[in-house]
């Protein structure tokens, strides 16, 4: 019988088995013991560990994550959340200038095994400042890792992986997967950081994907294959180090790429997956590669903008069709789920 | 305080009150889809410091904005019509509740990042002192604001140029569901620090709207003589959820007990009883304005309502400033 | 007769013209006043417009920029000033939640017209906190435009533009550009945001080049010309808005590109040049597109290192080589300047 | 203070400036190629600390940290292998002046973004209380460091806390070459502003070397009896320029006066004095002191200068911690 978790109790379990595992792992942020446990992935752990050891915070997020990056050189293995990446911006500077660099430029002396959670909001009205995915920002920035699950299953075990290694992760996590549910195994387990993954096979285009868009790409693939095609849905997992080779091994493949962003398109990583593949697999191309990535403008907050500002299933599956030249079913090219466009599922009623 | 003042401002906080109550009740109908932090039981630190204030001068504020807009004079039409998102509202919908904004009146725009209108507010200010000009600019922030390093670094540059600002600090004990006690250490007084700055500096009860006016008017009076900036530190208490219609009590973050007690202070309620004690204000006329309230929102809501949302193409205007 | 001027002095011109110009604009930032004047750039400035329009600044980047869009809401302009981009990381938040945005989340009743000067510091020990150049990052964000001057020309006019635009503008300039001199006309002048231009036309392959690498591209079309091949340079001049149309018109006549960046390869904006190229002209490409960028490493200090972490004219030639299958001159493949490669001239005798 | 330990203490300080001295002198090779911030006249503060910490503690610094790593016994070989780009350096050539560090002795690592390392420092300290220990860590910065917000981030949490923490600001009255007057407004005061987060704070004189080694003492023995942190503001002065190993008072962003004011305050030759007037210290043994550390040092430069770069390969080594 598998056994069935949700994305943020995925999360929860991992930090639970991080800190029963190992005495120098604690976690902080904002809100981390509150009575809602930040979208419920912290519930729990400071009634079981204690206070020292899961903990609050002042509302200070440059000053401590330098505070983490100081315990993590004496040992310790933080676990900060910052319930927006937008916040996390007071914090870019010991992140990018200290954390990121700590290792390399004292020669290899220094360590600093920190893990930063941000969460990537999106839906009811969370607007210009709640709502930004800045993966290709810490992707640019070499002695960061970046992680971005797409299941359960990967949440759990790459977090773990991430407080298991020994230099700084970036762990982002989008609000909108926070309910989704899935097979999670017990016990401590690890999904190694650098492996992308197939979720999906097919013969016809590879969908490359990150976190939610992973789910965004599987629902196009089900238009898809009303069309007749086939695409194989790439999960990068981990936007740093990428695995390049299962990209590119399934463009190669296929022959047709579009590569999906939760991010804009100029400058964001879906340009960076587009860049190697140009590189690397010109060859075995059919037709040019794409990306369908947000539109050039902040998040506006009404959702009658919001719902033309992120791409969708269908704005995949019609690139999709474009590069193939295939002629959309008409009945299904707009999925009619009734579903309001700004939250993520029924359950979620605002305000956040 | 003169009664005549003192009914100024108890109508206005009311008009608060009542406008924060209704969205509160509206906003089970989940047509207002962006988050609100509401105000109720914090109106007097508004009202109190925005009633020293003329429209030519600044307001900034952060995620707690509602009163602060409306206590400058903002619209309340354009306000409402913000949180339905429509295309009629101050942000023609693109901001929603965090960002509203009333440029005829000052209300200079208010922005969630904990903290970060602050120095925005000193850059008010210091453009307006450098136009040669000496508009007051007021930042409302809470307490969990003063922990960001910003806050401090505004501070500085303020008492350094000796800007015409007015700092405001709602102390309502916590920030989100976190109480003072793990955020900042038991023997923090933002009265040293500020000090320690050169930014006189004064502590007030929050919840007495006359006490609020008196050391705010003090506080432009000296910007306005060129004497520098002022922070006021004033106590008061949100009632509802963080963020939300609600009330959260049951969620055990603090005690029924504690919310009593402020419910008590009720600053709307204490403004009422002092004016009916000096027979300044008596039922009647309290019912006048409670009617005459609900119209305007009435009105309002159905402006919101009724307005349309953005057209699609709006998607893409306003990224840059022609 | 051409005018000729140094980088730094047409950076001190421009500002001189725009201050005379409008008395709305001011210049701020941490030692504009003081006896070396940002290297040059602010030299005189003070002493003619006086200390309230041509000022110093607490160590306080983040509140500062905040200071500054204020001031420019209510209709002021100012020019800040950051003698490293690396410094600009503590007011990230400023720049990219609040001064790219609000324009757009107060549905275009607000304007910030702010330009943010950040330089890009190399050689002479600049080490990792000292020499980042993150233009991808700024390119990455919907509102801000981002502008790399490589001429003294293009310096003043670019600058000139940037003050007098209504949004904010990020102005990197590479420290190892303040020195070189070319021709610069007298008087206010403009140089559109937005456009690139042709530094160089050749048929073989283009080269995308911006800021500093524009230079290294010109030297590495001189040691192409000896190899019989004639490279198309494109500078960019600015990052955001990207003038796409000139880039993809010189690949699709030349059927070849390799683009050059300051900064990392990964995630670098490159990428983004790559991708653009990929997607829109494929079809005319007769190789893959290549990168030419720093290796994902943070800038090390020492010399004997610094000098393998920068691509030069040479790495630029063998990767050009390398795209058109053409065997290198022996003789021209290392360029034997003689001169230490930590100092842009030898003129340059540190610390800084 | 007792002649035994001042004259420890002058050795140190000493030592120091022989170390800067020789490092101004070597510079013009242009084989150091990396900035150097010179601390040259700000000795009596690194050694005066210093002298309070054990191995076991920590200290962090900024962009002028040459005096806090030799004061808190940094090997001087590594150190100057390090200026010059060497993989005997501390940090393998990779970091250069700014970035020395020293684990052997407890010195955690300097980096010049200005006040970045101050919570770092506080992280330090941290880490060690939640691991059960009590070190001491010291937090090194100029006063321009003050001027940044996470300064004071970093005292709220480290007072909220009550961390083993000791907050040494250099006030050296200058930012490269900007004065205090344009940075921060004439009423700072740095007590009241560490007062006002509950922290601790002694302002003294940062060129007595007998003045910084009580303060110190007393803030390392709070420290360490669980008291929490303390601030000290140690009033300096920089001799050399900003960066690099020059005199720049010509640029005229000083007085000769001052400088000069400040040169008789020496802190070296104030120790030296001293133990001369005690009869503690004679000719001869300065001279065997100026001996001694001028063997080392050049011992120390020969390693340095002789040493290998490092290896091509190197390039791509540690970015991430295996
Ligand atoms: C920089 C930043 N960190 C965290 C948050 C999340 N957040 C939103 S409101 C809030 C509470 C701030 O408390 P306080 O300043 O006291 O204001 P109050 O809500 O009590 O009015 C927090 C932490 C944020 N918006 N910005
Ligand atoms: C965040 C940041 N801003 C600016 C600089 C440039 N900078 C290097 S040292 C320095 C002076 C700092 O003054 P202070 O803290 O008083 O130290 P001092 O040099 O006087 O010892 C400045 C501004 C920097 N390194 N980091
Ligand atoms: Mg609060
Ligand atoms: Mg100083």
């Amino acid at each position: 019988m598998t056994r069935e978790l949700g994305f943020a109790q995925a999360i929860n379990e991992a930090l639970d088995l991080c800190l029963a595992n190992d005495p120098a792992v604690y976690v902080v942020g904002l809100g981390v013991p509150d009575p809602k446990g930040i979208f419920g992935t912290t519930l729990g752990l400071q009634q079981k560990y204690g206070s020292d050891r899961v903990m609050d915070m002042p509302t200070s997020e440059g000053g401590m994550t330098g505070v983490a990056i100081g315990s993590a050189l004496v040992g310790m293995r933080p676990i900060m959340t910052h319930q927006r990446v937008d916040f996390a911006l007071l914090a870019i500077e010991q992140i990018v200038n200290q954390a990121a660099k700590w290792h390399y430029m004292f020669g290899g002396k220094m360590r600093v095994p920190l893990v930063i959670r941000m969460i990537v909001g999106r839906g009811w009205g969370q607007g210009p400042q709640h709502s930004q995915s800045l993966q290709a920002w810490f992707a640019h920035v070499p002695g960061l890792k970046v992680v971005m699950p797409a299941t359960p299953y990967d949440a759990k075990g790459l977090l773990i992986a991430s407080v298991e290694d020994d230099s700084p992760v970036i762990f982002i996590e989008h609000r909108w997967l926070h309910n989704i549910v899935g097979h999670v195994p017990e016990g401590l387990y690890r999904v190694p950081i650098g492996e992308a993954r197939v979720v999906r096979e097919g013969r016809d285009l590879t969908i490359v994907a990150m976190s939610y868009m992973t789910l965004e790409a599987l629902r196009a693939a089900e238009l898809l294959r009303a069309d007749g095609v086939e695409a194989e849905i790439v999960d990068v997992r981990t936007v740093r180090p990428l695995d390049e080779a299962l990209i590119l091994a399934s463009v190669r493949k296929t022959g047709r790429a579009v590569a999906l962003d939760t991010s804009w398109k100029t400058a964001g990583f879906a340009a960076e997956i587009v860049a190697r593949i140009a590189e690397e697999v010109f060859a075995d191309l059919k037709a040019p590669p794409r990306r369908a990535a947000l539109p050039e403008c902040p998040t506006p907050t009404t959702p009658a903008l919001a719902n033309r500002y992120y791409p969708r299933a269908a704005d995949i599956a019609a690139a999709a069709r474009e590069l193939l030249g295939v002629a959309p079913d008409g009945a299904l090219a707009v999925p009619a789920t009734g579903l309001p466009l700004d939250v993520p599922d029924p359950s979620f009623t605002g305000p956040f | 305080m003169n009664a005549e003042t003192l009914g100024e401002l108890f109508y206005a906080m009311l008009r608060i009150r009542l406008v924060e109550e209704r969205i509160a009740e509206l906003y089970a109908e989940q047509e207002m889809r962006c988050p609100v932090h509401l105000c109720i039981g914090q109106e007097a630190v508004a009202v109190g410091v925005c009633a020293n204030l003329s429209p030519d001068d600044y307001v900034l504020s952060g995620h707690r904005s509602h009163g602060h807009y409306l206590a400058k004079g903002g619209n309340l039409k354009t306000m409402l019509a913000e949180l339905y998102g429509k295309v009629t509202g101050c942000a023609q919908g693109k901001g929603g509740s965090m960002h509203l904004v009333d440029l005829a009146v000052g209300f200079l725009g208010a922005a969630p990042i904990v903290g970060s209108t602050i120095p925005i507010a000193v850059g008010a200010a210091f453009g307006s002192a450098l136009r040669g000009e000496r508009r007051v600019a007021v930042a409302f922030f809470g307490e969990g604001a003063t922990e960001e390093g910003i806050f401090h670094e505004s501070l500085n540059f303020a008492a350094m140029k000796k800007l015409p600002v007015v700092f405001v600090c709602e102390n309502n004990l916590y920030s989100v569901y976190s109480p003072l006690s793990v955020r900042q250490p038991a023997e923090r007084d933002l009265m040293a620090i500020a000090a320690g700055h050169g930014v006189a500096a004064e502590r007030g009860d929050g919840n007495d709207v006359a006490v609020v006016y008196a050391l705010a008017g003090e506080a432009a009076a000296r910007a306005r003589q060129g004497g520098g900036p002022t922070l006021l530190e004033l106590t008061t208490y949100r009632w509802r959820e963080h963020c939300g219609p609600l009330y959260d009590n049951d969620l055990g973050y603090r005690s029924e007990a504690e919310f009593e007690g402020w419910r008590q202070r009720c600053p709307v309620a204490h403004a009422e009883r002092t004016l009916g004690a000096r027979g300044a204000l008596d039922e009647a006329e309290i019912a006048r304005m409670h009617a005459a309230i609900a119209a305007e929102i009435d009105d309002a809501v159905a402006f919101a309502k009724t307005s349309p949302f953005p057209k699609p193409s709006a998607l893409l205007e306003h990224v840059y400033a022609q």
